[in-house]
């Protein structure tokens, strides 16, 4: 399988260079996206993230198809959380494997940039006293 | 024609799902937004407001018939 | 721990997370090198590893060193696999942990970069006729 | 003196480590690189050779003097 896509709701972070190992690839670059403890100095207590499915599932397939013919990859994977997630628990998983490095390393960046301009997921922040749609608002 | 809301968007209406009736059902993406900053003056104030039909991002020049999966999608920020 | 520095027989890329993940780290950044099949159109049995470890330690040390210097990193690891290694096994892994992406991809990119122009390990292809010390000549 | 070679170096010399005794001994990095070469042509034909000096790279201008641990460091092949 070249590629694959999917929300789930834990992130197996110890499974994914399996997913992605191939007898063809030199290199594996993969990008991890986990809950930070802290935004502008005030405590996030967890993010809850929520998606539509459907759109999500096209737009993330699309990134990936995008990355296999831009660049030589032998395997492309995108994986997003959904649900609540505490600090340092992951949210979002990609990576790609190439012969050569530079080719994982440029699509590796290129689906998380892209990721998070497209696809219909949305994170709240809950803090102690309220909770924040991130980027809803200039 | 149903109308699926997420985000921010759905804490605005209360809903994640809202119904046209037929005499007020919008016929362009360009007369959904229109609408729905009339009845929720909140969506003008948003980073970004774009709608998707059939689950594909759609301008607003396309037009519906009603029949469409249609979905307000405000600014998002996976990942 | 801030920085992970190691020559080991077996890479397990399964912990690789664990050891960089941070509650101040909105992502992580890992480069997998791995055994190629074929290496111009020759198939390859096996690379061999050799190392000059106490030198090979000391610079990658350093290397992490520079890294967290240069950007704004939370962890650091620099692992690479000695002896033989087959087809798909993993030979290297490095990463970087950060408050946000830019430092965690450019950092790994760096390490791995660096790492291949100052660390002395030696590497020898395996082919079915021959055996070729990588880089040694012109 | 004691000098450990790696790699191809250490192919092309037969042995991991060989011994200069104290009169042949190389006084600086740049002289020992040269009694190398010298004995063993093949280490001319390298893409690079350093060496190391209490496993720190050392350029040529290096002095030895002999109690040191000195390496010779073909072209890296890591990652």
């Amino acid at each position: 399988m070249k590629k694959v896509v999917e929300i789930v709701d834990v992130i197996d972070t110890a499974k994914v260079y399996a997913e992605l190992s191939d007898a063809n690839s030199g290199g594996i670059c993969v990008f991890v996206g986990a809950v930070r403890e802290f935004t502008n100095n005030e405590e996030v207590i967890a993010l809850e993230f929520e998606t539509y499915e459907a759109m999500a599932l096209k737009e993330m397939s699309k990134i990936a198809d995008e990355a296999l013919a831009k660049w030589s990859l032998n395997k492309v994977l995108i994986r997003h959380a959904v649900g609540e997630k505490g600090v340092e628990e992951p949210v979002v998983i990609v990576g790609a494997s190439s012969a050569h490095r530079d080719a994982c390393f440029e699509a590796c960046r290129f689906l998380i940039d892209t990721l998070k301009e497209t696809v219909p997921i949305w994170k709240k922040e809950k803090f102690k006293n309220k909770s924040v749609w991130v980027s809803a608002h200039p | 024609m149903n109308v699926l809301f997420f985000g921010i968007t759905k804490d605005i209406v209360g809903s994640s799902e809202i119904s046209f009736s037929n005499e007020l059902q919008p016929t362009s993406v360009a007369s959904l937004k229109k609408q729905l900053i009339e009845s929720y003056p909140e969506f003008s104030k948003l980073n970004s407001l774009a709608v998707a039909v059939n689950s594909e991002y759609a301008d607003d020049s396309v037009l519906l018939k009603g029949n469409e999966e249609i979905a307000i999608i405000p600014p998002v920020s996976g990942g």
